[in-house]
This record gives structure tokens, C-alpha cells and sequence, in this order.
């Protein structure tokens, strides 16, 4: 008998400092981000999708499209090409297609550029309804940024 | 010491393998390679005739050749621990692989998980079944070659419950049959999934 | 008349689908459920709704390019995952992994377990009916994340470990964001426990419910904060300490009672001691390399087969390899602690009203993808 | 003002109550959830997003009132409206006011328990209806959930009665006026455990009307949606203003059996149109911070364990409330002059 009064009572002390728990925080600023409204910068090591990174002076990429990304790419999803040119040592980036639907963001390709030439973006709104939208060229995208 | 009682308990299972296996090994000694197939072999010894077991040898003489696998001692091989990950491997036919369940059950082993391996070269199926103690570290891997034509053997579901979807789930993927199980159906294939994936010519 | 109902009518039993979509299976799960009012006669989980067969993928990829598929099996204790396949990599392949990489392993992971842990609270309680502490549960895991997410560059799939070391170094704005972020937990803590451990409506709904004995759990393999909460001490951890787990000072929690609320309290407890080792971690963190100096490039095993477990948010997962020498996978076993955990879950429900199977369920803690991988 | 006059404005006035009662509700629902758990709630239609409720009802109202197969097309039509219609009769006797009342009858409290106890019923007709078999549990429950609390309900009802010696639902309210001590959960002078009774009597209106931690027919992460699973539409939007129109009942009658209804809490009273909005202010005050505390509730606990839920009923509120009974019994044959 004496066990179910004293259920009952720490039981009701429990359900009222339940209740005084999520009155305080009734009261107190919400902590969430208004999305669409407000955005957050990502971290400089965010993992986005890749995009290639130009040469300081002439804006042109740093590939050099060795296709060492292309082989190490657990999904296959970046294609290559290149030619040779004259007067330029290694071969000249041609088209490279980043197809980011089958893209698991893991970061293979970055690491195994030898020339430094690939990064992830720091773009994270990326939304579309048609899967065309996401077969990145990302030369046409470095040309747009800059 | 948890070590040293399994290994004693499980060498009792090869008492008996042993006569019969020093037969065909004495008949084949001048055969450099006796892979873990025959483990295997003695237990179809029963059946009344050998042909096809003959026949497999001669098969997976070529292939084998390439596989280079060490000749299976007689008896539960104690391994490096640090390089391999278990203590104790045990190669059984598979009709001692329910005898060596109920001793490890005995022992208080608990079921980590049953696997297959589908050597294609030498035609065999290896049924992987690996056990781990609680209180002590010391895992116990039991394996097993089926025929790949006819992989059946029975199952330990009644001993540990738990090993009922790794049976399945091993069904599923090798179609490994095994005898006496409650309920062999697809698990996590589709339920009229009638290939095997993890077979080595299995092709998408 | 309903014909559904009436030819029911006619039995003892009713068949009940529980899944694969239902709120309380976290995913695709579904249980098949034969019920006798509202009290379970027989239960029969049916797996494989997003079966992938990364077994197969492990065959068919190199050692490295699987690296990305080990988030996609238990995503949110991914850490845990990478952890076990790379380690069992580095042991067949003999790679040595520099100590201040296994260190800031032990952090991430540790890290990502309490991650996993507070995902798994607020999900347990939103499955008894209670929906506020999932929130603030998130509001904690998301600093976590934040922290994670600075260092590996993901939040939930991070793919951070590699042979031999991990990806990036930490920098002292994460050591600092760690400690701080601990100094909050460990004040938030509290307010679970006085929101939610103590709440009598909880206590009842846990208590001495869904008990799973010790024999049971050895039968079916269970491991893990299940095993745990049947009072087998049994931690990968502390059992075959791996990493450099070995040099810190943390207690496994075990609770004897084996209902769900010792499982729930193994859990809460366990979050503390992951705390309890990120600050050691933190403080003994060795200067050095995260890679080894002969950088790791093509990896190729040793012909044979190796196992390597490690201690995931939701038990022992192991890694069973055969390579042949090459550089894929000849055979890839992974052995996921919530498969044979769920798997006592038939026997376990035996008798019990739906939704004390249901707290039962949310007590094992269960990542469909996991299950299924 | 002429009487059927009267009562048909009446009667338009509590159909627009308790329509905009419930669209509103689920907005101060949605709202005060959202601050519980540190985050805004509705705020994108319209300013502060008050206007969240009108777009849900022309969602729900836009949707195809389709009807699953091997439902009985009857009972699954004409569930939601037992629920939704006896729950507007009811407000016919709930005073907001002195004169605010549609009908002022002297027996408005036994009317209120007989329209609340068709509720469950329409619940129990939905779920079997609806041929599903989540539903059908949902029904089960639903129904001993509310016999048990009925019972506790209506004995913390009968001691009320026997306080006030009225079921007159007006009457009762002026029996507690003056100031705020008058009010029938701080008069210990007529029983020592009067607050207990209100907080049983709080405690049954949440289980009656199925509010959380007691949403035993709705049980969504066990059940689904429970009686409501295979509701589309408007079907289910009928349900669910029933649902709140309820609640509103539930708190209504708790603030005029024990918070002195209209009155205020200081003895000021104003005459003529003030005094009715005087009166309507205070009842809708305290009426709004029950219906706080029964949202506040709801996101608070976990929902109940269903034996558990009989147990409470029945191992703490019954012999509670007869307790009270007896108490009270004593107390007033006791100092009769009270």
C-alpha cells in the first residue's frame, strides 16, 4: 500500500517536472534556421559536388586530363576528355561531365588529383526536377562562376 | 584456457575422420595437392558410389593448382590472432558441423554470423561459420565444403535459433540448402528470387 | 457486412501487416503479425525491402572504392562501418595506421556514436508517443554533425577513414567545438533524464517489458546495447580492444534486467562513457601524421581470410574478407549486429500486446539499411 | 430578442465556434508545439501563419472523398458526424456567459454526458466501418478506454452535484462567484480533496475526448491513424474538428464545475452588453489556458500503455473519486451550514 502512494506521488512529481521542462523551453528562442529565408555557409571542407579549379592566371582549368578521377571513381559518374595541342605539355581538358545522380559525394576523384586541379563545391541548394539538371559540364560551370 | 578446452573438444569430432580420410590420402599421395576438399569427400564416403567425387578431384587438379591452398591439417587449426581476427579455425565435413554447434553452444559460444564462399575453381561451396565467447575473447571459425552441385548441409538453427536467418540469408545468396531448416525461404532476396547471387558466375 | 473483417471473423487469429511502411519500423521494415486481439500470437519480420548487395559490390569493386558504400549500410553510425572495414583491411594487408589517426578515429567515432545514440532516443521516445525530446534530441545532434561535417566534410555518409589513416587532420577549432559541445550534453543530459528516464508513463511503458534473457541473447547472436541490457558484459571495445582503445578509461554499462528499459539505460549510459573517452582522447591526442609515411596506394591483401569487429552504436559488426590476392574483394562478408539483434524479435514478442512489441522493436535500435545492406 | 430567433442565431454561432474553434486550435496545436520544441511552427501562409488552417481545410475539402474498398459505405459516411454533431449539441447549454448561453436547462450537465458518450460510439462505428484492421483495434480500445473513464468522471460529477444540488450548468457557475477562493477547486471546506478531483475530472476529460498521453484510438506510431486510417478527406477533417470540438467540452465543463465558468476572479460585475463580454473574457480565458495545458500535455509525455491506462482508471481515479464522494458526503452532513 505504502508503494502505491509513493508511486503515485513521485509519479505525479515526475509528470509535472515534465511539464516544467517543456514550458521553459516554450519560452525560450527557437533554434532552428528559416531555410528558404536564411541559409547557412557551409564548412570550407564540405563535401559538395566537385568542380575544377582554375589556374590563377589564365582562368583556364589546372586539369590536365590524366583521368586518374575517372578510374577512381567508386560510381563512375565523371567522364573525361582531352586532346593534345601543340605547344602545350600534357593533354588540354576537352569536356569533363560530372553526372551527379549517381554521385555518392565520397571524394575519391578530389583525392586521387594529382595536379590539383579538382574541389568540392560549396553549393548545397541544388534542386531541380529533371535529372538532365544534374549532368554537371563542369567547364561550362567554371566559365559561368567566373 | 577457453581456448585450449574448445580445441580439445572440437579435435574429438576428427577421431573418426581421420581413419577414413588416411585411405584416399594414402591412395593419393603422390598428388602434391589434397585441398580442404577432402574434408569434404570422406563425408560422401556413405553414398555408394565415389565417381563423382573422383570426378571433382580430377576437376579441380588444374584449377587448384593455381589456388595453391595449404593441405587442411586433420584437426581445429589454432591461427594468429593479430594477423587473422580468430583463434581458432576448424575445417569439418558437413555432417560433424551440428556435433561441433552443440559443443560450442555447451561452451557458451554465441552465433556471429554464417557465410558462404563459392570457390568456382575447385567446384566446392565453403559454409563459414563464425562463434564468439562473451566472457572470454576467442573466436571459433567452423567451415565447411559442400559439393557446388549439390550443396546441402544440415542445419544448426535448432541449436542456436539465431543461426536461422544466417541460413537463409546464405540460402539466398549461394543456395546452400540446408537440411531441417524450419523455414528456407527467401529473406532478403525477393520472395520468388530463384538466383544466387554471390555465385561467382552469377552475372546481372 | 465487410468481407475483410467477416472472414476473419471465422478464426481464432487475424493477420496484421506491420510495415513496410508503418511509423514504428523506421524504414522499411515489415512484420507479419498474427495477433489474437491485440496480443501477438506470432511475429515474422520480413527483411529486404532495400536490399542492395553491397557483399556483391565488395566483389566487384577495389578494396578503395568500396570505402563510400560502408555509410550507405547503418548511416547513422557510419563512422563505425568505415572503422570495421578499413581495420580489417589494414589487417589483412598489414597496414600500420600512425597514432594520432587512430586517435582522432576514436573521437569521430565516438562522436558519431553519440550521434547515433541521440537519433535512436529521440526515435524510441517519438515511438512511444512522446514527439518533443526527438527534437531536442536533434537540436544535440546537430551539433555533431556541425562538428563532424567541419572535419570529414559530410554529415551523415562521411567516408573519412582510409588505409592506413583518415582523410583530414582535426584542427583546434574542432578540439575546442568537441569540448564545448560535451560541456553541453553533459548539462543537457540531465534534462533527458528528468524529461523522459523519470517520466512514470515511460517507466511503465518500459519497465519489465519485452525481456530478453542472457541464453537468448547468446542463441541468437545478439550484441551489443541489446546484450548489454541482459547483463552479458559484452563490448568490442573492451573485449578485443581494438584501435587504441585500450588506452582509456571507460566503463561498459550493463543492466541485468533485460527489458527495454535496461537496454534504454545501457544506451544513456553509454553516452556518458563516450564522453568520458573523447576527452581522454582529446587530451592525450598525439602530434603526427593522420597517413602513413609510405602513402598507401594499391592495396592488395594477402591470399586468406581475415575477421575484423568492431563495436557500432548497435553492436559488434564484423568484417569477414577472403581476398585472393588482388586488389577486389574475393569474398565480403559484413556481419550487421542489428540483423541477428532483430532476429530474436519473433521469439521475443511471443504473447505481448502490439504496442509493448512495438517499445520492444524501438529498443533494439534498428537501421533498416543495415539489416537489409 | 424572440426565442426561436435567438436560438437559430445561437445555433450559427456555435457552428461557426466550434468550425473555427477547430481550425484554430490546430494553429495554437501546431504553434505551441513548435515553441515546445524550439521551432517556429506554421509561418509561411500568411502572417505568422494564421492563415495555415484555411489552406489545410480547402486542402482536406478538395480532396476526393473516396471510399476503399469493403468499407460500409453507411457507417464509414456517417461516423464523423456522430462525433461531430453531438459534440455542437452540446455547446447548446454551456454558458459563455451569464446570458450567453443557447439554452439554459436544468438539466444541461446530464445533457452534456449523454451527447459526449455518442462520441465513442461514432468512433467505434468508423473503425469497423472503415474494414481495417488497425482501426478495428483502435475502436476496441477506444471503446473500454472510455467506459473506464467514464465511471470516475461521472462519480467526481455526482460530488459536484451534490455540492451544488443543481445540474443547471448556469446555476453552478453562480454559485462560485465572488472572488477567486470561491471557485469549487479552492473550496477545501466543502472537501478536503478538491483539487484531486479536478485533477481527476481534467484528467478523465483527456482521456474521453482521446487526447494525448490517452490517444489510445489514434496511437500513430502503433496503429497508424487508428480509427481515422482509412479516412480521406473531409472524412477525416469531420473527425478531427469533433476531435477539438471535444476537447473544447472537456475544458469548458472543467472550468465551469471548477473555475467558476464566467466569473471573475475579483468580485467587479458589470451590467448589461459589458457584463456579457465581461463574462465571455473570463470564460474564454480560462478556458483556453485548460485547452494550453491539454496541447502542453500532449507534447510533453509519451503516450500511455493501454493496461496502463485501465490501471489509472482503475487502480487511482475510481477509488479516488469515491473517496472524494464519501468525503464530501461526510463534510457537508457534517457542517451542514457550508
Amino acid at each position: 500500500m505504502s508503494g502505491y502512494f509513493k508511486e503515485l506521488i513521485s509519479g505525479t512529481k515526475s509528470l509535472f517536472i515534465g511539464l516544467g521542462i517543456t514550458g521553459k523551453y516554450f519560452f525560450e528562442p527557437v533554434v532552428t534556421l528559416q531555410y528558404p529565408h536564411e541559409y547557412l555557409e557551409m564548412t570550407p571542407r564540405y563535401r559538395g559536388h566537385i568542380e575544377l579549379i582554375p589556374d590563377e592566371e589564365t582562368g583556364e582549368p589546372k586539369c590536365v586530363a590524366c583521368g586518374m578521377c575517372e578510374k577512381g571513381c567508386p560510381s563512375g559518374c565523371i567522364s573525361v576528355k582531352g586532346e593534345k595541342r601543340k605547344g602545350v605539355k600534357g593533354k588540354v581538358l576537352t569536356k569533363y561531365i560530372l553526372n551527379f545522380t549517381t554521385c555518392s559525394l565520397c571524394g575519391q576523384c578530389v583525392e586521387s588529383c594529382k595536379f590539383d586541379a579538382l574541389r568540392f563545391s560549396l553549393d548545397y541548394n541544388l534542386a531541380s526536377q529533371r535529372k538532365e539538371d544534374f549532368i554537371y559540364d563542369l567547364i561550362k560551370r567554371l566559365k559561368e562562376k567566373s | 584456457m577457453l581456448l585450449a578446452r574448445i580445441k580439445e573438444a572440437l579435435s574429438s569430432l576428427y577421431e573418426d575422420i581421420q581413419e577414413i580420410q588416411e585411405a584416399p590420402e594414402a591412395a593419393e599421395a603422390a598428388e602434391e595437392v589434397e585441398t580442404a576438399a577432402a574434408d569434404a569427400a570422406p563425408a560422401e564416403d556413405a553414398q555408394p558410389e565415389e565417381s563423382p567425387a573422383e570426378q571433382k578431384e580430377s576437376d579441380s587438379e588444374e584449377a587448384s593448382e593455381e589456388a595453391e591452398e595449404p593441405p587442411a591439417p586433420p584437426g581445429p587449426r589454432e591461427t594468429d590472432y593479430k594477423t587473422k581476427g580468430y583463434h581458432l579455425d576448424a575445417a569439418l565435413p558437413p555432417e560433424k558441423v551440428v556435433a561441433a554447434a552443440e559443443i560450442l553452444s555447451q561452451q557458451g559460444f554465441f552465433i556471429e554470423a554464417i557465410t558462404g564462399v563459392d570457390w568456382i575453381d575447385e567446384q566446392q561451396l565453403e559454409v563459414v561459420y563464425d562463434f564468439n565467447h562473451f566472457d572470454e575473447l576467442c573466436r571459433v571459425v567452423i567451415r565447411s565444403r559442400l559439393d557446388r552441385n549439390e550443396p546441402e548441409i544440415p542445419t544448426i538453427s535448432h541449436i542456436y535459433q539465431g543461426a536461422n536467418w544466417h541460413e537463409r540469408e546464405t540460402h539466398d545468396f549461394f543456395g546452400i540448402i540446408f537440411t531441417g531448416h524450419p523455414n528456407l525461404e527467401p529473406l532478403l532476396l525477393p520472395e520468388d528470387a530463384d538466383f544466387h547471387p554471390l555465385l561467382k558466375d552469377f552475372k546481372a | 457486412m465487410n468481407g475483410l473483417l467477416q472472414q476473419d471473423l471465422n478464426q481464432e487469429t487475424f493477420t496484421i501487416n506491420l510495415g513496410p511502411q508503418h511509423p514504428a519500423t523506421h524504414g522499411v521494415l515489415r512484420v507479419k503479425l498474427v495477433m489474437d486481439g491485440e496480443y501477438i500470437v506470432e511475429a515474422e519480420p520480413v527483411l529486404g525491402y532495400i536490399h542492395r548487395m553491397h557483399e556483391k559490390m565488395g566483389e566487384n569493386r577495389t578494396w578503395a572504392k568500396f570505402l563510400p558504400n560502408c555509410g550507405r549500410m547503418d548511416y547513422l553510425c557510419a563512422l563505425s562501418y568505415n572503422h570495421g572495414y578499413v581495420a580489417a583491411i589494414e589487417r589483412a594487408a598489414g597496414i600500420e595506421v600512425p597514432e594520432r589517426a587512430e586517435y582522432i578515429r576514436v573521437i569521430t567515432v565516438e562522436l558519431n556514436r553519440i550521434s547515433s545514440h541521440l537519433l535512436w532516443f529521440g526515435a524510441f521516445v517519438l515511438d512511444l508517443g512522446g514527439f518533443t525530446p526527438l527534437l531536442y534530441a536533434f537540436d544535440d545532434r546537430e551539433q555533431i554533425l556541425d562538428l563532424l561535417e567541419s572535419v570529414t566534410g559530410s554529415r551523415l555518409t562521411y567516408c573519412y577513414f582510409r588505409f592506413g589513416g583518415v582523410y583530414n587532420d582535426i584542427d583546434d577549432s574542432f578540439i575546442t567545438g568537441t569540448r564545448e559541445f560535451i560541456k553541453r550534453l553533459r548539462e543537457r543530459l540531465p534534462m533527458y533524464d528528468a524529461l523522459v528516464t523519470k517520466n512514470i508513463i515511460l517507466i511503465k511503458r518500459l519497465k519489465d517489458i519485452g525481456p530478453i534473457s542472457k541464453d537468448m541473447a547468446r542463441r541468437y547472436g545478439a550484441t551489443g546495447p541489446v546484450a548489454r541490457g541482459s547483463g552479458i558484459n559484452f563490448d568490442v571495445r573492451k573485449h578485443e580492444p581494438y584501435s587504441v582503445y585500450s588506452e582509456f578509461d571507460f566503463d561498459i554499462p550493463v543492466y541485468e534486467e533485460g527489458d527495454s528499459m535496461a537496454r534504454y539505460m545501457v544506451r544513456m549510459k553509454e553516452m556518458e562513457q563516450s564522453m568520458r573517452i573523447i576527452e581522454q582522447a582529446l587530451d592525450k591526442l598525439p602530434e603526427g601524421d593522420i597517413q602513413p609515411k609510405k602513402a598507401v596506394k594499391m592495396v592488395k591483401p594477402e591470399k586468406g581470410d581475415y575477421y575484423h569487429a568492431v563495436e557500432a552504436a548497435r553492436g559488434s559488426f564484423g568484417v569477414r574478407l577472403v581476398s585472393n590476392g588482388t586488389n577486389t574483394a574475393y569474398r565480403l562478408k559484413l556481419r550487421s549486429p542489428t540483423y541477428s539483434n532483430l532476429s530474436l524479435f519473433g521469439e521475443a514478442t511471443k504473447g505481448m500486446l502490439l504496442p509493448d512489441a512495438l517499445a520492444l522493436m524501438g529498443s533494439l535500435d534498428l537501421v533498416i539499411p543495415e539489416i537489409d545492406r | 430578442m424572440p426565442e426561436p430567433f435567438r436560438v437559430i442565431l445561437f445555433i450559427i454561432f456555435v457552428m461557426a465556434f466550434a468550425g473555427l474553434n477547430a481550425a484554430y486550435l490546430v494553429w495554437c496545436e501546431r504553434k505551441g508545439a513548435g515553441h515546445i520544441q524550439r521551432r517556429i511552427g506554421p509561418k509561411e501562409v500568411g502572417p505568422y501563419g494564421l492563415l495555415q488552417p484555411i489552406a489545410d481545410g480547402i486542402k482536406l475539402m478538395t480532396k476526393q472523398l473516396f471510399l476503399p474498398k469493403g468499407v460500409d459505405p453507411i457507417l464509414f459516411m456517417v461516423a464523423p458526424l456522430m462525433v461531430m454533431v453531438p459534440a455542437i449539441m452540446s455547446f447548446c447549454v454551456i454558458p459563455f456567459s451569464e446570458i450567453f448561453v443557447a439554452r439554459e436547462i436544468n438539466i444541461g450537465l446530464l445533457m452534456i454526458f449523454a451527447f459526449a458518450s455518442v462520441n465513442v460510439l461514432g468512433l467505434l462505428l468508423g473503425s469497423w466501418g472503415s474494414a481495417n484492421k488497425y482501426a478495428v483495434i483502435a475502436g476496441a480500445r477506444c471503446v473500454s478506454q472510455n467506459v473506464a473513464y467514464e465511471i470516475p468522471m461521472l462519480i467526481t460529477t455526482i460530488t459536484m452535484v451534490m455540492v451544488t444540488n443543481t445540474m443547471n450548468l448556469n446555476e453552478i457557475v453562480r454559485l462560485q462567484d465572488g472572488w477567486f477562493w470561491h471557485w469549487y477547486v479552492f473550496r477545501l471546506d466543502i472537501s478536503l480533496l478538491m483539487p484531486v478531483a479536478f485533477l481527476i475530472f481534467f484528467v478523465c476529460s483527456l482521456a474521453e475526448t482521446n487526447r494525448a498521453p490517452f490517444d489510445m484510438a489514434e496511437a500513430e506510431s502503433e496503429l497508424i491513424a487508428g480509427t481515422y486510417t482509412e479516412y480521406p478527406g473531409m472524412g477525416f477533417g469531420v473527425f478531427f474538428m469533433g476531435e477539438y470540438a471535444n476537447i473544447v467540452i472537456g475544458c469548458a465543463l472543467t472550468t465551469i464545475l471548477f473555475l467558476g465558468g464566467w466569473q471573475s476572479p475579483i468580485p467587479l460585475d458589470f451590467s448589461g452588453f459589458l457584463g456579457v463580454i465581461w463574462g465571455l473574457f473570463w470564460f474564454l480565458l480560462k478556458l483556453y489556458a485548460l485547452i494550453f495545458t491539454v496541447i502542453w500535455i500532449r507534447w510533453t509525455y509519451p503516450r500511455t500503455q493501454f493496461y496502463e491506462l485501465l490501471n489509472l482508471s482503475w487502480k487511482v481515479l475510481i477509488p479516488f473519486s469515491l473517496f472524494n464522494l464519501i468525503l464530501t458526503a461526510l463534510q457537508i452532513k457534517i457542517f451542514p451550514w457550508l
